[in-house]
């Protein structure tokens, strides 16, 4: 008798887990809340370091189930109601009154983008020109990046860590990649608007993984993207409807202020808006200085709950690039075949 | 602009401001700088809109001067403030209502601590038993005077005899507001819409008919800065301070400048001097400077009241372009008379910019 | 014009509107290794004249790049050239060459 | 031999009169500008020259160079046969065409034209004994010189044939004056072949002007002859009146430099008249490329001094900087000029002409009149100076015998230091060193980017430094140093060692005592030690005591730059790199324990890019002392 998971979630660590059981022979049921598969994938352009198109990637995922549907089952516009312990593995009650009895239960509910209205003074739906990384993402995505008033942008800002390593947000901890997004951007503005000035705010540029530290090279070199190691303090509309920015160049020491046509907030990761629930229907433990999931450990049992039977994967464990997520995603494949066969 | 991304941030900025009964305290200076402001204040509250307002001659200062230049310990200005409370619970008051801003965020401040702390409350008390006898009760709110003005915004409006509007092109007027430092940055909660898009003023143009001006340096200090001012050999750093915030909003060629606190007015109306004086620049139309009102002032003109009963002649920039521009009518020749047509004698005229 | 004792104080606030990023675009294009630095600071920790003066290669790059000239022409003639610091630069910026850019160029343009 | 027409013209010979006008009047505008630029010293020295016995020397010289080309023959022999065979052939073609006139028709000596179409206006009646010699010698001449030519169109094919690698691209004002030059021969070679039934000829132009004849007895006689003459005038023509902005100048100006050396003529710190014959004295015979690092190892042909050369000439100022500040200034390409033009020199002189700021007391900020006796660092004690330390009172306490002067690179190599340190401790020397805590740069690296008055500014501060201390003998450690301190400096009393030659004199001294190790090695030449000052046996001297050395091809004169000078501030680090990682992969061709230099920057240099061992020469030393 083949054994059945239920994965929580049909972003990409959902989607990878799937594909990784069902290719062990598991029967798989993806809840997914929204009507679509995808997750925040579905609304990127191009995905760092190599500015391979999202949609490619998500398609190929799609492929994949597809292709497997006898082992996995999508069931979208479903969220879950309750588990419950069995003798024998989980009772999952969806939303849609379907019960499920499950061997396992994989949770992928992913993050949600910091909202950036929180930060007030960076005017993010206040003033026109503000956007948050997703919004260019969208709009890169229609290879228009234009001003509210149809301008082509002559200077554009990104503003670094917005909603991370922020106590005033309770968002202490790094998003991992939003400094990688900004600089990836960054250049697609120049090579979209190679007359445009830019420049990146940041605190720390955290280019960690591979071809991280070689796009910031070349966004330097390449396409003259300016640095300012100094964070934003706040941003107004000019007379003539662009944006005073004012920062700290801390390299300098000096306080400083740009008129910009445009403004991106590289938003971050902060756990999802289902986490709380998720963690009291599951039983799971939310981690009190970053409100993401704990896992068992961070090491052996990096996909393990605390609760039997129960795994974690992806960006619902804490903030992960998309590589990183689906390599999560396989391994906790991997974990629940091994509980599953032990 | 996006005022619906305003509107959604004052919504987290709601305070309780009660609509009656006030025990309200004057600040230092105002009564020097805007004479008829703060008369004004209690005029329109008492006989306009037949408010309550209680009035004792026995209070002081707060002692927020001495703060702010650190020349007095809080403990004493906790038992300054503890006194003014202690007359206000004697008249049987619970509500508070403050002229100044630095008053008004001293007294948050303090009742902050208190509450925080409650021991420090309790040593208070003692000091002030044992000082001057007098017992007090920590007020139920505190509402700084424009809070008052804006709750009652609306019904002030209902009753305007002229309204914020160009009467020649019928636009609105572009009004800068300035709600100065010590209302809401330091407890944003505390001020009507926050620290970052402050709505006190903001809300009384709109009222009004005024369209508000959004610029760069809007939230910047006004310089007067305290130590910056009274310090003769730092006095440029408050200069340089006003002088930014003209420059940021010249380009939005703002009609009046309508503030919220004492000493802004004071030094965005004298600083226009000092810079046309010294540097040859002046931000308003034809030389004149951009005219600054306190919210009183504003409110008295929108009422009707006479601008020479407003006390607007000891204005340094001249306030006659706004006047023709509202329409509202007044006498030249009794700019320079006081009570009873007593002579007030005429100021020397500056050199490069033009006050009458 | 009245003296009143006290004026407007220049602003130490970078105003990068009105910056002059002349100097930094000619340089780049004769030198682009100017836009490797990451600003690490190896060169002035190891520089031959920062041990006597103030001079600061990390410095006086960032200046450039912001447009700020007025300390870079009071300072880059301490240089010796010595080329330590280009050396020990983890970007290989040609720092040598730099310094004789912003030389030439200041002097071009009569800022020294 | 008898002349053919009275008049003694033809219209054909107005093209070569033209050309000819023309370089005569370009001949003497351009020795006026060399004169005229000339500081008024030089300008005695060429007279005096033109008097002296050596003048004999000078024309020797000038038949070797410029004519056979001795310098080439050397280098390649298929190469060699090239260059004399068109120069000498063609300059005895002209004088055996000078002496065939003054034997057969002196009275037109006078017509410049009259040599040069000189079978087409004589004709040979009956064979005489003179005539066929000279008929002979002008063949014999005119074949070598066809050869030559030959060789030069299967050289732009097949340069390796002629020992190159490399050769220089052409530029179309090159070509078409090196096409012309070309045409001219053969041209001639026809020419006098098809008149040769009238005028006569020799083993070759009448053996071909018979072949012609039987050709010619189905068409209409001598159509060809006249065409034939004007085309060998035209080309004549288009040659001369390209050959100022072609690369031929060298032909004329080799001469003038030749004379202006022998006269004692050298190169000035300033691009004068002899810079300018130097640079029009440059054949782009492309010999300088192969050993251009720049150009072998990184890919940077247009940086080649004989690139440099052209673009100074054409006056593309951009390039000719660019090229000064990317050139290492390693010598190699000066050492294999055949024409001996100092590039080096040139480049040095461009860049320090490009510097037109100065700063006055630039360096203040280092004082020099510390007493380097009280810490034992002389800029140590200038840190730590109070006011109190720094009045008269301070006394001398002992002078040391040697003054030791690491240099600022040999503190980013800080194990040369310490082996100098121990050396001299092993050796009971009673030194000081200078720059221990760090000292001020010598002056050389501002000198290389075209500085001179910083340089100077320097150079007076560690001046009173060094003299300061009383010591008679100053090491160095740091070549680049070494360079400046013992040609620019004046350390008057004082002897400046580099630490190879001090090292060796201590080791022949026997203070210090080493034991041989079984390593193999193989040993470096810094440029600046080896080529620039001429120290090659020290080194070489105590490397064969201390440890198995091994010969490559890269010894002395020819030794390869390690990428990292204190020129080329131009050059990109990525290009230094692969000049260094050439340079070590040609020298550890044939494994060894360890390669062994003496500059700080070239230790720097190959041990950035392998794992190769690279030690100083003092590190070794150190190594191997044997402690009594």
């Amino acid at each position: 008798m083949e054994d059945v998971i239920v994965v929580i979630g049909g972003g990409p660590a959902g989607m990878e887990a799937a594909l990784s059981l069902a290719g062990r022979g598991h029967k798989v049921y993806i809840v997914e809340k929204t009507n679509a598969l995808g997750g925040h994938l579905a609304r990127w352009d191009r995905l760092f370091p190599q500015q391979d198109p999202a949609q490619e990637i998500l398609n190929d995922m799609l492929a994949g189930i597809k292709n497997a549907d006898d082992k996995i089952e999508v069931i979208c516009n479903a969220q879950v109601q309750s588990v419950k312990k069995r003798m024998r593995g989980l009772e999952v009650m969806l939303s849609n009154q379907k019960m499920i009895l499950a061997d396992a239960v994989l949770v992928c509910c992913g993050f949600d983008l910091f909202r950036a209205e929180r930060k007030e003074e960076y005017g993010y739906g206040i003033y026109d020109n503000v956007l948050t990384s997703a919004d260019l993402e969208e709009r890169f995505k229609h290879k228009k990046v234009l001003c509210a008033d149809g301008r082509v942008p002559e200077k554009v800002a990104f503003v670094h860590c917005v909603g991370s390593r922020d106590e005033k947000v309770d968002h202490t901890y790094c998003s991992k990649v939003c400094c990688v997004t900004a600089v990836k951007q960054a250049c697609e503005i120049k090579e979209l608007y190679p007359q445009a000035e830019v420049f990146n705010l940041y605190m720390d540029l955290r280019m960690f993984d591979r071809y991280f530290e070689q796009m910031y090279h070349k966004a330097q070199s390449h396409y003259g993207v300016h640095f300012v190691r100094g964070r934003l303090s706040e941003v107004s509309e000019t007379a003539d409807g662009r944006l005073q920015i004012k920062t700290e160049d801390t390299l300098l020491g000096r306080p400083m202020k740009i008129t910009v046509d445009m403004l991106v907030l590289m938003v971050g990761m902060q756990a999802c808006a289902q986490t709380e629930e998720l963690s009291e229907k599951l039983d799971l433990k939310v981690s009190a200085s970053d409100h993401f999931f704990e896992t068992k450990d961070l090491f052996l049992k990096g996909n393990y709950a605390h609760t039997k039977g129960i795994f974690l994967a992806g960006a619902c464990t804490g903030p992960k690039s998309l590589p990183d997520t689906l390599q999560d995603a396989r391994s906790a494949a991997e974990s629940i075949h091994r509980y599953l066969t032990a | 602009m996006k005022l619906e991304g305003k509107r959604l941030i004052w919504k987290d900025y709601q305070k309780e401001i009660p609509d009656d009964k006030y025990f309200y305290v004057r600040s230092c200076i105002r009564q020097n700088f805007f004479p008829a402001s703060e008369h004004h204040f209690l005029k329109i509250m008492r006989e306009d809109l037949g408010k309550d307002v209680y009035e004792t001659e026995h209070h002081t200062t707060c002692g927020g001067i001495g703060y702010h230049c650190d020349v007095i310990q809080l403990e004493t200005i906790m038992s300054i403030v503890a006194r003014q409370f202690a007359l206000m619970t004697e008249a049987g008051y619970k509500n508070y209502a403050v002229s100044c801003i630095t008053s008004f965020g001293l007294y948050t401040e303090i009742i902050h601590t208190w509450q925080t702390f409650p021991e420090i409350l309790e040593k208070t008390r003692r000091q002030l038993k044992e000082a001057t006898g007098r017992e007090f009760e920590i007020p139920e709110h505190v509402a700084h005077a424009s809070d008052i003005i804006f709750k009652l915004r609306h019904e002030i409006a209902a009753k305007a005899k002229y309204k914020l509007i160009n009467q020649k092109t019928g636009k609105p007027l572009k009004v800068v507001e300035h709600i100065g430092c010590h209302y809401a940055k330091m407890f944003p909660h505390k001020g009507v819409g926050g620290a970052e898009y402050p709505y006190v003023l903001a809300g009384m143009v709109e009222a009004w008919g005024g369209e508000v001006v959004d610029y760069p340096e809007r939230r910047h200090c006004c310089g007067f800065g305290f130590r910056q001012y009274f310090v003769k050999s730092n006095r440029g750093y408050s200069l340089s301070n006003t002088h930014k915030k003209f420059e940021s909003m010249e380009p939005f060629k703002p009609d009046m400048i309508i503030t919220n606190c004492p000493g802004c007015p004071y030094f965005l109306d004298r600083w226009q001097y000092v810079i046309a004086e010294s540097e040859g620049k002046t931000y308003g139309e034809n030389g004149h400077g951009i005219p600054v009102f306190t919210y009183e002032e504003v409110a008295g003109l929108v009422m009707g009241y006479d601008p020479w009963d407003l006390g607007l002649q000891v204005h340094q920039i001249a306030v006659e372009p706004l006047l023709d521009k509202m329409g509202i009518p007044y006498d030249p020749e009794a700019k320079y008379k006081g009570l009873e047509g007593k002579d007030l004698g005429k100021p020397e005229l500056p050199q490069n910019i033009c006050c009458c | 014009m009245k003296d009143f004792g006290f004026g407007i104080k220049k602003s130490g606030v970078i105003d990068l509107d009105k910056a002059d990023m002349s100097l930094m675009r000619e340089i780049a294009a004769e030198e682009p290794s100017f836009l490797h630095c990451f600003y690490c600071g190896t060169c002035t920790a190891t520089c031959s004249a920062g041990k006597y003066t103030g001079f600061n290669l990390r410095r006086l790059q960032l200046l450039i790049k912001r447009g700020q000239l007025d300390e870079v022409s009071e300072r880059i003639s301490e240089c010796m050239l010595c080329g330590k610091c280009q050396w020990v630069c983890p970007k290989g910026v040609n720092t040598r060459h730099v310094v004789m850019l912003v030389n030439k160029k200041l002097h071009a343009r009569k800022i020294r | 031999m008898h002349e053919r027409f009275a008049n003694a013209y033809d219209p054909f010979v107005i093209p070569y009169m033209i050309g000819y006008v023309f370089v005569l009047a370009y001949l003497v505008v351009a020795l006026v500008t060399v004169v005229k630029n000339l500081p008024m010293s030089d300008r005695k020295k060429m007279l005096r020259h033109l008097f002296s016995f050596k003048l004999f020397v000078t024309i020797k010289d000038i038949f070797a160079d410029c004519l056979l080309h001795v310098k080439i023959w050397k280098k390649n022999k298929m190469l060699g046969y090239m260059h004399s065979s068109i120069a000498f052939g063609w300059f005895m073609l002209i004088l055996v065409g000078h002496i065939e006139i003054f034997f057969f028709a002196p009275h037109r000596v006078n017509l410049p034209w009259y040599p040069i179409f000189f079978r087409y206006f004589m004709m040979e009646t009956e064979t005489s004994v003179g005539g066929s010699v000279f008929f002979f010698l002008m063949d014999f001449f005119l074949l070598m010189v066809l050869s030559g030519i030959a060789l030069a169109m299967i050289k732009r094919i097949r340069r390796r044939l002629f020992g190159m690698k490399r050769t220089t691209r052409l530029k179309w004002n090159d070509q078409l004056a090196m096409y012309s030059l070309w045409c001219i021969f053969p041209l001639r070679f026809l020419a006098e072949s098809f008149t040769s039934h009238i005028s006569g000829g020799g083993f070759l132009t009448r053996s071909f002007g018979m072949l012609f004849d039987w050709f010619n007895q189905f068409m209409n006689n001598d159509a060809l002859i006249r065409p034939m003459w004007w085309a060998y005038s035209i080309a004549l023509m288009v040659f001369f009146l390209t050959l100022p902005w072609s690369r031929f100048t060298h032909i004329l100006s080799e001469v003038l430099l030749i004379y202006m050396r022998n006269a004692g003529i050298r190169e000035s710190s300033k691009n004068n008249g002899y810079a300018g014959v130097e640079i029009f004295s440059c054949s782009r015979c492309g010999l300088c490329l192969d050993p251009c690092q720049m150009v072998s190892s990184a890919s940077l042909r247009q940086m080649a001094s004989v690139e440099f050369t052209r673009n100074v000439r054409l006056r593309q100022n951009k390039q000719a900087m660019e090229a000064a500040s990317y050139c290492l200034m390693c010598d190699r390409c000066v050492q294999a000029c055949p024409v001996g033009v100092n590039s080096v020199q040139l480049k040095l002189n461009l860049k320090a002409a490009d510097v037109k700021y100065t700063y006055p007391n630039r360096y203040d900020y280092v004082e020099a009149e510390a007493n380097p006796m009280d810490t034992g660092s002389a800029w140590a004690d200038i840190l730590h100076r109070t006011p109190e330390a720094a009045a008269p009172t301070k006394k001398v306490v002992r002078t040391p015998e040697v003054v030791y002067f690491a240099g600022c690179m040999s503190h980013l190599t800080p194990k040369i230091e310490q082996a100098m340190v121990r050396i001299f401790e092993a050796a009971g020397v009673d030194f000081t060193f200078l720059d221990k805590d760090g000292g001020i740069c010598c002056g050389r690296p501002l000198m290389l980017a075209g500085d001179r008055t910083g340089s100077e500014q320097l150079v007076a501060k560690n001046t009173e430094a060094i003299l300061a201390t009383g010591a008679k003998v100053m090491v160095c450690s740091c070549p680049i140093c070494y360079k400046i301190f013992k040609d620019t400096y004046k350390l008057e009393g004082v002897q400046v060692l580099h630490h190879t030659e001090y090292i060796l004199q201590l080791m022949e001294a026997g203070k210090i005592t080493v034991r041989k190790s079984s390593q193999k090695g193989v040993y470096h030449d810094p440029c600046e030690l080896g080529r620039h000052s001429g120290i090659y046996r020290q080194p070489r001297d105590i490397l064969y005591r201390v440890l198995n050395l091994q010969q490559t091809p890269y010894e002395g004169k020819d030794a390869l730059c390690c990428g990292h000078s204190m020129a080329g501030e131009g050059m990109p680090y990525k290009k230094r790199r692969m000049i260094a990682r050439d340079a070590l992969r040609k020298m550890t061709e044939n494994p060894v324990d360890v390669l062994v230099t003496a500059c700080p920057s070239c230790k720097r240099s190959f041990a950035e890019i392998g794992t190769e061992e690279i030690r100083d020469i003092a590190e070794i030393v150190c190594d191997q002392l044997v402690t009594r």
